[in-house]
């Protein structure tokens, strides 16, 4: 069998099986998947960022929050019966205004990201959370402060996505059956547009500037405005995120957009390899799940015990895996968990060029 | 599929002894569900109310269960993150019958319309925050903590005579304890003519100096703390090293036994108190003393705190709404809901007494005002026995 | 793209804190000719290469192309002009293939954007195509052809010195200025890559602004050639002129080249 | 006129103990190009190791124990993990740091539970009155320290060899190995100071005012991000400059929160950050930082 | 003929899995001055790496064979150990500490000096007077001296640790003619001081003047060696490397290139 078809039958294969999973795993599983997609929506984009522009960034959470905030003023109910400001606009025009909000408001502070690089940006975007904190907490009106507000179920073409139950061969089809094919759809979408982005034009002019950004502008690339536009659709990504994430919470809180989950978003693009597509996706999937299936399974598993019993708790153990494995991948897979020798058919990553950067964004000379 | 006939899990239908059952129960076991915080911020409270209820169980499947079931307790710890809170709730919820333990309010509230919605789970979090009244499914074991910074503050004018154009400070942190508390000494004071001087914090704030300061610059005549312990001790400390010397009250969460350790020990002896729902741990009435000793017998390296009775509190009342079900002989989820509002008085033995029936108030009105006292267990004594001030009953709820 | 036009440097000033790199210097790059800078080590030739790039701004002075006035444009507006450059130092991504350095020349000429790429529109496709068999033309006609698909970074530097001339040619331009461009090879490489920046001269009708220390090129390659010695223009003509011009001898050369007697 | 003095020494001389973090930041960015996340825990190991070997030893003894032990604990990470790392880019190692928090983090917050651990420290809950306006004594020390170790690592920095390997070890490795330098003595020596000073932080950090060290004592070492940015990463006079700064603006927004009230509540939390980014509009490589150099 | 300070036998050097020298012999005898050339790529800078221990910061390593000073052995050994021994290189492409100001490169250069403060004076003053602007500049950032002056402070620094064995890799790069005499006169200077040096430089005519004895490296293996002014007179050397007999025939492809017969011309692109 010529290596082409096997690649194409590996694809078809994960394709059903992805696609069939709704109608056998529970809630739990279902909605673990939801947010394990939202998360990789959200790490394609600050690995647009970070991996192939070599911008280190903070604030990921915070469009991740003007994501879900935008869509729940944009959906929300225009009645004062919340107290909470709703434009009531349709469910799916509000959501793809919410992700050119967090577009926009990435826009605003691309002055900073063009001005400030490396490590002074990362910081400088940290900013961006903690006021994004005061706001959340604060514009009670907008994002009904400390218990956030409720997310609008999204609906299209007056099919709901949301607890009403549908019946599709005999299963009853809730928010998470649909929001797992949304979240395929979505994630599809956002790897296959960022995967041309980066193999294209756009995708080698912020490989040069990230690693020659006087040569890039010589060479005829705008250099602040192609590193704002991608720090703008990093946070378009963020915003999409966001968004999705909104609908499989059902309800948004402030607490969650803060630093922990910047964090955890850099960990992921670094677990799964910074500057590939695939790598966002692996890396999102194992930080997301790792915490479920330990929590899940602690009575069974040797080393975590049950929360109350001494020893480590499977919320530690979690920890612990994935602070190592952040470490781990750096030190002993460069290329992050994509570049695992798996079968060629499994790893997507193969043909997404842009390797980890590893020149530093300094030009001096001569 | 496996998932075809399957109506969110659970065995629909009546157990052998004709007691119509749901989800969460099976002929010989009941399940309980606790979301908890072992590891995160509030692990300390967490790791309180977590044994206090193990202890619970255990003792109440010693002495033979309830209707005739062993009762049984699936623990999740979810570091209080948003995302694992709502993963637990989701993988539990198909398996238990109610959560005698919910901590973090915020992810009360997430879930509250799924509550209400379709899972009709019962549910006393450990979170007592106005904004998650009005459910039927959600009580509160206690005041919440605007009626207790109410009652604080009623306490702090009786006792130490504040009259009408007096400041007081309330340093609360960000958030809806805070927040909810600010809402209580506002009122309060504005029906006593008090002004008060707002001086909002966050948890990783721990030296109250500049804080301190700034309500002296104001010449406040005494300070509600609706934060953490350690923000409590911080207050009482620089008060009392820079010359003021006013009276200090605490929210229920603002103390733990630890903080009389620290070098502010002799300042929160002189100047501190706290507003509880029920005795502290030390006290030598009612229920306490009991649980007291089997506690420390369970867990003797453990801390006895207040996150003791508030835990085990929650689920002994948990399990009383669970009895009188199945004398109704419906433990079905909303059979169980139903029994927990026809709790009208319930002595907790814990000096409180409970009426579950209205889910726009909480359970009770009333406070106790304890003081800092080094010898007793858990470090709290009583001042004042409970009482519900005039204007707590007067708090006006929409 | 109206035909070359000539690249017209009338007092251009350059200074920095307590130093002034280039001090009034004029001179003029005619249409399809090599003209040659020299001078000593600091004498400010990368650093008029760095204002005609619009990588430095200017004191004072004007660089004209045609009629367009250079100084106040951004580095990217210039290189739209037609201007291209390469570097002393050598400016290429480590990992980037050579293809891929190669078409980044190619981005001035090119459209499609975040949103035709990301979707693939058939219209980006179409560009890709065509601009990248004219790459292929272009490292076809440097030699370059086997190393398309190797990391720039990981190659000998005198490939790279060719790379880097790719990716300027790449760019299409009108003015071409190198900088240093035969450094580091030995003299059968020189040789070939001459050759080169004549054809290129004489096929494509450019101008090129030339920096070199190697002598023996310069008088082979250079129409005219200009000496700057501390920021100051000290001679200018031809390279016969030039190299007799005592000034220059003191300044650059040295009194007798062969001082070094083989031994 | 008095409170607004009392602010002002209460931010100074909270200031110099984050300046005492922030320093600790510089001089690991200073050295190997890494924005240090894992310094919050590196500052609770410290600490913690102070406070459990009091139980033992006297409070100076356990004061050394606990420098000694981050120090310790500073060296073994740029050991174990910041050497092994092959590549070049600095920001893949920054994200390694993350992941080194996570870890000491967890297992810190494990062994320290809910205590409160408290030191024995010499100063307890004094004062120090001059004039109007009061300071506890352990601000006096902490400012003094502060100071103190500031001076000596700017002279350090500036005269002695290590200060010039340091540099050029942060620049260019190859190069660096190529001058003789010991890379990895140079890299590791910078990781052991910056955890001494942040165990000593620690005990500033945990003494009157405040009531002790807990497991979320490391989370005060955020605020040393704005100020190491404030006065510019590779700067050790930035440290100190950004630390104060920090230290002021947070005691003046706090103490006149009620005026600022129309900034939002709790503005004060946010006003660093606002410093932070408008000192970076206008300087983007902070107030003392090097400006990145761009010659092609 | 006198005892070799350099002896590199049988060295093979691998990048992961790109072999880049194949059983290289090269020695430098005790103070003399010994050229290596060969085309870009034939592994001239990997030989330097592989004698100053730098290899593993471009993934490399040495797979085989030995390199040796004087007695001791230097393959496996640490660069700082290497240069503690008296073995300093100016690397290729000038590499100077582009932040550090030009008197602070020169400090670094003096770290792994063997002698005391007298001698690091010493070799400041003796820099100073060879390359005046690096007094002029002594304030100023490195990264910003133009290329030339860059490549002085490379030379200048290493200069600073009074070595023993010098390793040259290109030092004439981007120096202007009078510059590039200048920096002959230096390297004869020094070695008529004492110190032995290994050349690697593309002017080779300059490079056979310099040395005594040299080789030629071919894609990873030594295709020449011996005295230099027999390779000087050699043919192959003086075609290839001196560029001496293809002068016409650059002309020559030069014009076949105009005309477009040998190789394609270039022809001007129309959208
Ligand atoms: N950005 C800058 N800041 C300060 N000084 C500079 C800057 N750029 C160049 N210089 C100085 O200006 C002078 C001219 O430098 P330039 O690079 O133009 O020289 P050059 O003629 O190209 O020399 P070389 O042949 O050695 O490359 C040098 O002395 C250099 O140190
Ligand atoms: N880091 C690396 N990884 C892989 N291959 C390398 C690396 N560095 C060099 N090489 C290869 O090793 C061979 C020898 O390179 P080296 O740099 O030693 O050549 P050189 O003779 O110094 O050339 P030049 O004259 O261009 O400096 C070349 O083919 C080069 O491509
Ligand atoms: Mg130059
Ligand atoms: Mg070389």
């Amino acid at each position: 069998m010529s290596e082409r078809l096997t690649s194409r039958l590996g694809w078809l294969l994960g394709g059903v099986v992805l696609l069939a999973m709704p109608f056998y795993l529970e809630r739990f599983w279902l909605q673990a998947g939801v947010f394990a997609m939202a998360a990789a929506i959200g790490a394609i984009g600050l690995n647009l960022l970070t991996g192939s522009a070599g911008q280190l960034s903070l604030a990921h959470a915070f469009f991740l929050a003007v994501g879900a905030y935008g869509y729940c003023v944009f959906a929300g109910d225009s009645g004062s019966a919340t107290g909470l400001t709703g434009w009531g606009l349709p469910p799916v025009l509000a959501a793809v205004l919410a992700v050119a909000l967090a577009g926009a408001v990435g826009g605003l502070f691309s002055p900073i990201a063009g001005r400030v690089r490396g490590p002074y940006l990362g910081i400088a975007t940290l900013a961006l959370i903690f006021i994004g904190q005061h706001v959340l907490l604060n514009a009670h009106d907008l994002t009904g402060g400390f218990n956030g507000r409720a997310v609008p179920p999204l609906s299209v073409f007056g099919f709901a996505f949301d607890d009403s139950a549908t019946v599709v061969a005999g299963v009853p089809f809730r928010s998470m059956e649909k929001l797992w094919y949304l979240g395929l759809a979505l994630l599809a979408a956002g790897a296959l547009f960022a995967r041309g982005v980066l193999r294209g034009r756009p995708g080698r002019a912020i490989n040069a500037i990230r690693d020659h950004q006087t040569a890039a502008g010589v060479i005829g690339i705008p250099v602040a405005r192609t590193r704002g536009a991608i720090f703008v659709l990093s946070s378009m990504y963020a915003g999409l995120a966001g968004v999705l994430l909104a609908l499989a919470f059902q309800h948004a809180v402030p607490g969650y957009f803060g630093i922990v989950l910047s964090l955890e978003y850099l960990a992921m693009i670094v677990i799964g390899g910074l500057g590939t597509v695939s790598g966002a996706v692996i890396g999102a999937a194992f930080v997301t799940l790792i915490p479920q299936v330990l929590t899940k399974y602690s009575e069974s598993l040797p080393l975590v015990s049950a929360p109350g019993t001494g020893g480590v708790a499977p919320g530690e153990a979690s920890r612990y895996l994935y602070g190592a494995a952040v470490v781990a991948a750096v030190l002993f897979l460069p290329g992050g968990l994509a570049r695992l020798p798996v079968p060629r058919w499994a790893r997507k990553g193969a043909r997404d060029k842009a390797p980890a950067p590893t020149s530093r964004n300094m030009e001096v000379s001569t | 599929s496996g998932k075809a006939d399957d109506s969110d899990g659970g065995s629909g239908g009546e157990g052998g002894d004709g007691v119509a059952t749901d989800i969460g129960v099976t002929d010989d076991t009941i399940t309980l569900g606790a979301l908890t915080d072992m590891t995160g911020p509030y692990a300390t409270l967490g790791a309180s109310v977590t044994q206090a209820q193990q202890l619970w169980v255990k003792q109440t499947n010693e002495a033979g269960g309830i209707c005739d079931r062993r009762i049984e307790l699936e623990v999740r710890d979810h570091a209080y993150d948003a995302e694992q809170a709502v993963s637990a709730y989701t993988e539990l919820t198909p398996r238990v019958l109610a959560f005698p333990q919910f901590i973090g309010s915020p992810y009360v509230v997430a879930v509250k319309d799924r509550v209400d919605g379709q899972d009709h789970v019962l549910i006393t979090p450990q979170a007592w925050s106005a904004s998650l009244l009005g459910s039927e499914y959600i009580h509160m074991v206690g005041p919440t903590y605007d009626i207790e910074t109410v009652n604080a503050v009623s306490y702090l004018a009786e006792e130490y005579g504040l009259s009408e154009g007096d400041s007081i400070g309330h340093v609360f942190f960000e958030g809806d304890y805070g927040e909810n508390a600010l809402e209580g000494s506002r009122y309060a004071a504005g029906e006593l003519g008090l002004t008060v001087e707002e001086q909002r914090i966050r948890p990783t704030d721990e030296d109250m100096t500049a804080q301190v300061t700034a309500l002296a610059r104001e010449g406040v005549s005494a300070i509600v703390v609706s934060a953490g312990p350690r923000q409590a001790a911080s207050v009482a400390g620089v008060a009392a090293a820079s010359g003021l010397e006013v009276p200090i009250i605490g929210n229920n969460s603002a103390f733990a036994p630890q903080i009389l350790e620290t070098d502010a020990a002799p300042a929160l002896l002189a100047s501190y108190h706290v507003a509880s729902p029920g005795l502290p741990i030390g006290a030598d009435e009612g229920a306490v003393p009991d649980l007291a000793e089997a506690y420390t017998a369970e867990y003797p390296d453990a801390l006895l705190d207040n996150g003791v009775v508030a835990g085990y509190n929650s689920i002994s009342l948990v399990g009383r709404a669970i009895e009188t079900a199945c004398e109704a002989g419906d433990l079905t989820r909303q059979g169980v809901a139903d029994a927990m509002a026809t709790l009208t008085a319930e002595d907790d033995g814990f000096g409180a007494v409970h009426d579950f029936s209205d889910p726009a108030n909480p359970s009770t009105l009333a406070s106790y005002i304890l003081r800092p006292d080094e010898s007793a267990p858990g470090g709290l004594v009583v001042e004042r026995e409970a009482a519900a001030s005039d204007l707590a009953q007067s708090f006006p709820r929409e | 793209m109206n035909g070359p036009q000539p690249l017209t440097v009338t007092g251009l000033t350059v200074r920095f804190a307590g130093l002034t790199a280039l001090d009034g210097v004029g001179f003029t790059v005619a249409p399809g000719t090599v003209h040659a800078l020299i001078g000593p080590n600091g004498a400010g030739k990368s650093t008029c290469f760095n204002v005609l790039s619009g990588v430095y701004r200017a004191t004072s002075g004007s660089v004209r192309l045609g009629g367009r006035e250079l100084t106040r444009e951004t580095p990217h507006a210039i290189a739209s002009l037609g201007v291209a450059r390469t570097f002393q130092n050598l400016a290429l991504s480590a990992h980037s293939t050579v293809a891929d350095t190669l078409l980044l020349g190619r981005h001035r000429l090119t459209r499609s954007g975040i949103l035709a790429s990301g979707l693939r529109l058939p219209r980006a496709a179409r560009e890709a195509g065509r601009h990248t068999e004219r790459m292929r033309e272009i490292a076809a006609f440097l030699g370059l052809e086997p190393y398309l698909d190797a990391p720039a970074g990981l190659l000998p530097y005198g490939v790279q010195k060719l790379v880097e001339l790719g990716r300027a040619l790449c760019m299409e331009p009108d003015v071409l200025l190198l900088d240093e461009p035969i450094a580091g090879m030995n003299p059968t490489e020189r040789q070939h890559t001459a050759a080169l920046i004549a054809s290129v001269r004489d096929s494509l009708g450019l101008s090129v602004l030339l920096v070199e220390h190697d002598m023996g090129v310069v008088m082979r390659l250079a129409d005219t050639v200009t000496v700057l010695d501390f920021g100051r223009k000290i001679a200018e003509g031809t390279p016969g002129e030039v190299q007799n011009d005592p000034e220059v001898v003191r300044a650059y050369l040295g009194e007798h080249q062969e001082t070094e007697t083989p031994r | 006129m008095t409170a607004f003095l009392e602010y002002l020494v209460h931010g100074l001389s909270l200031g110099a103990v984050y300046a005492l973090i922030a320093l600790g930041f510089v001089i690991i960015f200073k050295s190997t190009e890494v924005v240090n996340f894992a310094h919050a825990s590196l500052l609770l190991a410290g600490g913690y190791i102070a406070v459990r070997a009091q139980e033992s030893v006297g409070f100076w003894a356990a004061l050394l124990a606990g420098v000694a032990g981050a120090a310790t604990l500073g060296a073994l990470l740029e050991w174990a993990v910041i050497r092994r790392y092959r590549g070049a880019d600095h920001s893949v190692l920054a994200i390694v740091t993350i992941g080194i928090d996570i870890v000491l983090l967890t297992e810190l917050a494990r062994r320290i539970g809910p205590d409160i651990l408290t030191y024995d420290d010499p100063w307890g809950d004094a004062l120090v009155t001059v004039g109007s306006v009061t300071v506890p004594q352990t601000r006096v020390a902490a400012f003094v320290t502060a100071a103190l170790l500031i001076g000596l690592f700017l002279a350090a920095f500036r005269w002695t060899s290590w200060g010039v390997a340091m540099r050029a070890a942060a620049e260019n490795r190859e190069t660096a190995a190529l001058m003789g330098i010991r890379l990895g003595r140079v890299s590791s020596s910078a990781w052991a100071v910056a955890g001494a000073l942040a165990a000593v932080a620690a005990l500033f950090l945990s003494v009157f005012p405040t009531s002790g060290l807990d497991r979320a004592t490391g989370e005060v070492a955020l605020a040393a991000f704005p100020a190491a940015i404030i006065g510019g990463l590779d700067s050790t006079t930035g440290a100190l400059v950004g630390g104060l700064t920090v230290g002021v603006t947070e005691a003046l927004t706090t103490g006149y929160a009620a005026e600022l009230d129309f900034l939002g509540n709790g503005f004060g939390h946010i006003a660093p950050y606002v410093v932070m980014v408008l000192v970076l509009l206008a300087r983007p490589a902070g107030l003392f930082g090097t400006r990145e150099l761009s010659r092609v | 003929m006198t005892a070799a300070v350099l002896r590199v036998r049988g060295l093979c050097v691998d990048y992961g899995p790109v072999r880049a020298l194949t059983g290289v012999d090269v020695e430098v005898p005790d103070g003399a001055v010994t050229a290596v050339l060969g085309a870009n790529g034939a592994g001239k800078s990997t030989l330097l790496r592989a004698v100053s221990g730098t290899l593993r910061f471009h993934g490399g390593a040495v797979t085989e064979g030995s390199v040796a000073l004087g007695e001791d052995r230097l393959h496996g050994v640490a660069p700082a150990r290497i240069v503690a021994a008296g073995v300093v290189q100016v690397p290729e492409g000038r590499q100077v500490f582009a932040r550090m100001t030009v008197a602070d490169n020169l400090r670094a250069g003096a770290l792994g000096a063997r002698g005391g403060r007298a001698a690091v004076r010493a070799a400041l003053k003796r820099v100073h007077e060879l390359f005046p602007v690096l007094a002029e500049r002594a304030h100023q950032r490195a990264g910003l001296l133009s290329g030339g002056e860059q490549q002085m402070l490379a030379m200048g620094r290493a200069l600073m640790a009074g070595p023993r064995l010098l390793l040259l890799d290109e030092p004439s790069l981007g120096l202007s003619p009078l510059m590039t005499t200048r920096i002959a006169r230096t390297v004869r200077e020094i070695n008529a001081q004492g110190t032995s040096v290994l050349l690697v430089e593309q002017n080779a005519a300059l490079a056979l003047k310099l040395a005594s004895t040299a080789c030629v490296l071919e894609n990873g293996r030594v295709a020449l060696a011996g005295d230099a002014d027999e390779l000087a007179a050699s043919d192959e050397v003086r075609r290839r490397y001196l560029g001496v007999a293809d002068e016409d025939a650059a002309t020559e492809t030069g014009a076949a290139v105009a005309a477009g017969t040998a190789r394609p011309a270039l022809s001007r692109w129309s959208a």
